[in-house]
């Protein structure tokens, strides 16, 4: 086991799977020279030389479509965005071309392709740069949508979104790329599609996903002190869901809290919630809950920035509401 | 003086640098002045007007299928347009094709077939994109046919990316992407226009300027008459002319990919053109001058000129062309037999396309390919 | 009370309000010379002239930008795409800018302006033609997002749109802009926010919005006969929601089906079922079910077209479902 | 012969039509040669200069606050281009400006106070933007400084938009808008330009071409060097040239200003400029080729260049300067404390700014404003 951060299991994803297959490449803004904006892709240019680790310019619509078109005939290209905000100029090419090219050729053509970069948000950085973008890719059938919190899963995750055969949007997250994790020392990979159950317990069931994942160890360490048991279920795979996973584990606990970045309107949550309260009507105790970013958008200053994204306190909360305790 | 010509040290390094992207500046299009294509010959000819003929006569009973509503949705007609798909297609026979929702004519000037094409129409299981797609969607990976797209100027990105896969296994390729002159105003085209010629890809765009987007001349839409200029903006090598002739596209479409396969970056070609029909099917098209379209029937039909020139420079005989017209529609009624007869998908079809089946092997420490991949700026010396 | 095509009701709320308003004008592609693509806007260039009935190019990023900005300044623009599958290539000047705006500045500059165009699948339009973004927009705080089934809901929610001093996205459907309905003769204003029930029913209540207010009216009537009474919402207003008419709606029946139109995963279908189990769960007698688009791109030939969207049979199996019987 | 030179009848009755564009072709900026600007005094000169020196001296303070986590986020600062806005300020004082996310200074040319600017990055209640904007979306009603975006590019269509709005009311205004050589590749900024220049729209594009976007040098985002070059792909007058003479710059962009003013359409300029710091706060900056930014600092900086101007040739005295120093450095000091004693946003500005409260009416019948608009498409005669 080495220990790593987050940024390094990420680029030793990246590494192998290029020294693997000629047919990967990495494009994106400052990948190259810059060795990345948040040093990501540190040392692939020098390894890769320009050919493969390619810089672009501030084209986001231009660079995601030409990873398209090049995935289409054969390789299979990593589009960068050096964050997923920036990803809404290029949002017709990831949803008009990569998730319906299959389809819409009659299984011709597909775009086996990785786009990914950090999501969500970071620390002050106001309304444009802190869009959680979850949802707007998950709604669309075609697409892959898969995200993970530490290392381990960082890599094993990453790897096998290269390996997958169409699109996948993988979500990072700019906070933690230098939070360090054990990464086994040979490969390996993490079928998508796979939840995984961080902390067993017994109460009620915490699913969530991303760097939310921690908030959710943090509440259910506040709540253990209280007698409160709960489980947290990280996702990880947004698109495709691993329903047994989620279902059994709610099953056990008969409650469930829902808690991730982002808006609530139509998030990821509701989605989780609805399948939930369907396939579970009988067995839970009370209604599902969602904790969520604020309705409103991302604040600069720091006193209301705070208020807006899920924290311990407010998971807590939610599950108390829901056991009435 | 200007600093536009007198640049600081960043712009010493570029030149110094040897990443740096040759700083180019656009302009009708240099040498080579001809082709590398031999003349063209009297059965040459003969081919490309039979193709000609061929994708007019399927464009007509699309559209009488569609006034039955055996083809539905949108049906944009290429006709008056041949001579452009047909003429560029004798120089880049085994290169990559895209093109816009307007497609039946690039497909078939391509390699697909008639049949493919109208089963694709009808919706069919045998139709090109296995009744999926529609007239907007046609795609033949065997032939190198990379579709039919229904967002303006969208595709744009993917022809540069076609052109980025030739480039990075050295294939020797080239990439040709036709659009409108509508589409000649999305952020997607110039972006890709853009990144095309940083990277010096082998890639050849061709905007049809049949003068209207929808019902929109090209005066209400641009400030400029000549779309090719966009290429000035990029720094990028471009070429316009009137696409009417069809040797004459062949010859002129020949000179770019000639240019873009050696190496030397994309051209932009504007080819002026004209459609005879409206945009769409369900498009009346009130919105020509009057005379405006009989002039070009008149005139400019591709058709008509290269037949005259068929008969009147190649003596081609009357009984030739009887004959040619016979196969022609002989070749069309077959393709709408071939249409009705075929069944409609399965409806397992609707779940099929979604996600790819999964090729690759998940397993740990296989191989996968490897090759060499040629330098992406190759840098032009002198 | 006149008899009047959707088209035309929405055609006279625009006239009208132009006529009350200099500040507001109509830009978009063909809905000048060539009077709409769909004819809503027919006859407009030539009252308002081409100053205030504005043809543009393709270039749906650049005039809802535009758009944005003329009204940060004081104009009220309506910005038709030609169909919203078109607005994703414009996606960020709505999110990032027109969304946005107000809360970055501090509240110095709004943009108060409509973008409306006709929304979800026509017929046999496939993959690229036939998006239902009703859950892209209405995912963001800082949007309003608005649809119609009628002629009169048309015109007065289109009215009460063209007054608000923030975006409105205004969502309308290519296959009703023909449909003819009543129309009150005097000025008709519908503050946005509210449902309203299109049938009163004791047994479940169908939630749903847009042209499927038809499906689930049609399945209404198939189940009255098996002496099934079920309710009919129309929300009309996806953002704000009108929790007070849904609410009561499901609290008299115990029971509801979402119906909507688009994907399933996190659509606006999804956050009604997760509002509903959280407010009314000790009265729901059966889980919320939801009869949405197939998780598929849309595809061409008429025969698979057919089983992608919801319809009265699908909706009529949903309720029998939900009731038991 | 070409088409693009000879066209067909949609053509001719684009001449012949009413509505039609005029068909520009892009070139450097044409008459007037001169602007209309008296010849600049010395007291003009000076005041410049203060401006100048204030904007750096802000930004300097502002470093050490965010190096004190009293600023957060993304802070990137102006210091090396300080000339561009405020030489610019001063044939624009009037009108509309927008910027990107580098905006301190631009928003201080154009009245903003030091006190606002610094309260807005200390994320305070007086802060430009009421604490909730930051460093990126500083906003200025009252002074019509537009703000402060982040998205690359995308606030070039908003300028669009705004000197759309001064046409549609007749105001005589501009619309001028800041963005760097690299938003110069974003789709937004050609589709925005087209549409200015199609409409014929009062506004200046100003490309501030510092050579990098972010860690990228020019010459590896760029087919071109020169960016004002992108105009004569889509028709519109273009002018480039060094900006770190405010002198100069004032001069130049109040040409296209007049330009633009009297209703001959916009101008897009490239003003060459370099910025002395990282991109932002967090970047090393290491990407230079060696001795280039002491170069820049040695012969280009703004400050120094007017200084000597204003010593040399104006007769400034050291006292004078030393004075004027002062009162700069005091009115920054104030700023800083003004910006530490104001309190942070209400809890409650979480919720207020997500919707405009509404102000019209929802009332049957009452009047809104009606006024006189002016044609869109002035046909400019001749
Ligand atoms: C992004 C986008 N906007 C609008 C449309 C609707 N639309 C389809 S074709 C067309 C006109 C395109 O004109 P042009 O590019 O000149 O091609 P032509 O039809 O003349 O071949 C428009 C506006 C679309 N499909 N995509
Ligand atoms: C659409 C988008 N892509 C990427 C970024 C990240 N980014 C912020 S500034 C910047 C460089 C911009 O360079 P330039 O336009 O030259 O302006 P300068 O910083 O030199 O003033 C980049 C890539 C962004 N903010 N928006
Ligand atoms: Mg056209
Ligand atoms: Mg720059």
């Amino acid at each position: 086991m080495a220990t790593l951060q987050i940024r390094e299991a990420l680029r030793r994803a990246m590494v192998e799977e290029m020294r693997r297959d000629d047919r990967i490449f990495l494009m994106g803004e400052e990948v190259g020279h810059y060795n990345g904006a948040y040093k990501v892709s540190q040392g692939m240019l020098e390894e890769f030389g320009e050919q493969r680790v390619i810089d672009t310019p501030i084209s986001e619509n231009g660079f995601a479509g030409l990873g398209v078109g090049a995935a289409m005939v054969g390789l299979r290209p990593i589009i960068e965005f050096m964050t997923w905000n920036f990803s809404l100029v290029a949002y017709d090419q990831v949803i008009n071309s990569a998730a319906k090219i299959y389809q819409m050729s009659g299984g011709q053509y597909s775009a086996p392709m990785v786009f990914r970069g950090p999501n969500g948000t970071a620390e002050n950085l106001a309304a444009q740069h802190s869009t959680s973008v979850d949802s707007l890719y998950a709604h669309f059938p075609g697409l892959k949508v898969v995200t993970y919190c530490d290392a381990a899963d960082a890599y094993g995750l990453l790897k096998a979104a290269l390996r997958d055969d169409g699109p996948v949007c993988f979500l990072e997250s700019e906070l933690t790329y230098g939070m360090k994790g054990e990464v086994p020392d040979e490969e390996h990979i993490i079928p998508l599609g796979q939840a995984k159950v961080r902390r067993a317990g017994r109460d009620l069931s915490l699913i969530t996903w991303g760097k939310q994942v921690f908030t959710c160890e943090a509440a259910a360490k506040q709540l253990e002190a209280d007698g409160i048991d709960v489980e947290v279920v990280d996702l990880r795979s947004l698109r495709p869901l691993d329903h047994q996973t989620l279902f059994a584990s709610v099953a056990k606990t008969r409650r469930a809290v829902v808690v991730h970045e982002g808006h609530l309107f139509a998030g990821v949550g509701a989605e989780i919630v609805a399948r939930l309260q369907e396939a579970l009507f009988d067995v839970l105790e009370a209604p599902v809950l969602r904790v969520t970013s604020r309705d409103v958008p991302q604040p600069y200053a720091s006193n209301l920035e705070k208020l807006v994204n899920p924290d311990a306190a407010r998971v807590v909360e939610a599950v108390r509401k829901s056991l009435g305790r | 003086m200007d600093a536009a010509t007198q640049r600081g040290p960043a712009q010493a390094e570029a030149q110094a640098s040897p990443h740096s992207a040759v700083h180019t500046q656009g302009g009708l299009l240099p040498l080579p002045t001809q082709s590398s294509l031999p003349a063209i010959t009297r059965d040459e000819l003969l081919g490309l007007y039979r193709q000609m003929a061929l994708i007019r006569r399927v464009e007509e009973l699309a559209a009488k299928a569609y006034t039955q509503r055996k083809i539905l949705g949108f049906c944009h007609l290429y006709i008056g347009q041949e001579s452009v798909a047909v003429g560029a297609a004798v120089a880049t026979k085994g290169d990559y094709w895209m093109a816009a929702y307007r497609e039946h004519g690039h497909a078939m000037a391509k390699g697909t077939s008639a049949r493919a094409v109208m089963a694709e129409l009808y919706g069919r299981r045998d139709g090109a994109s296995r009744g999926l797609g529609g007239s907007m969607h046609i795609f033949d990976r065997e032939h190198d046919f990379l579709g039919g797209y229904g967002i303006v100027g969208a595709h744009v990105p993917l022809a540069a990316g076609v052109a980025f896969a030739a480039k990075y296994r050295g294939e020797g390729r080239v990439a040709l992407c036709y659009f409108g002159d509508g589409a000649a105003h999305q952020g997607a085209f110039f972006e890709a226009l853009c990144l095309a010629q940083l990277y010096k890809l082998p890639a050849v765009f061709i905007c049809e300027n049949n003068f209207y987007a929808m019902g929109t001349p090209l005066h209400r839409q641009s400030a400029l008459a000549d779309m090719s200029l966009r290429a000035d903006g990029i720094g990028m090598q471009r070429d316009a002319f009137e696409g009417f002739d069809v040797e004459l596209v062949r010859e002129r479409v020949a000179r770019a990919a000639d240019y873009a396969r050696a190496g030397n970056g994309p051209v932009m070609l504007e080819i002026v053109t004209y459609r005879h029909r409206g945009h769409s099917m369900s498009d009346p098209a009130k919105y020509r001058p009057a005379g405006e379209l009989e002039q070009y029937k008149e005139e400019s039909d591709p058709l008509k000129i290269t037949l005259r020139r068929l008969t009147e420079d190649f003596g081609v005989t009357e009984a030739e062309l009887e004959a040619l017209q016979a196969g022609v529609e002989a070749e069309c009624e077959d393709a709408v037999a071939f249409a009705e007869a075929s069944p409609i998908p399965d409806p397992a079809d609707l779940y099929r396309y979604t996600y790819a089946p999964q090729q690759t092997t998940m397993g740990v420490g296989e191989a996968a390919p490897t090759f060499t991949i040629p330098a992406l700026r190759a840098q032009k010396e002198g």
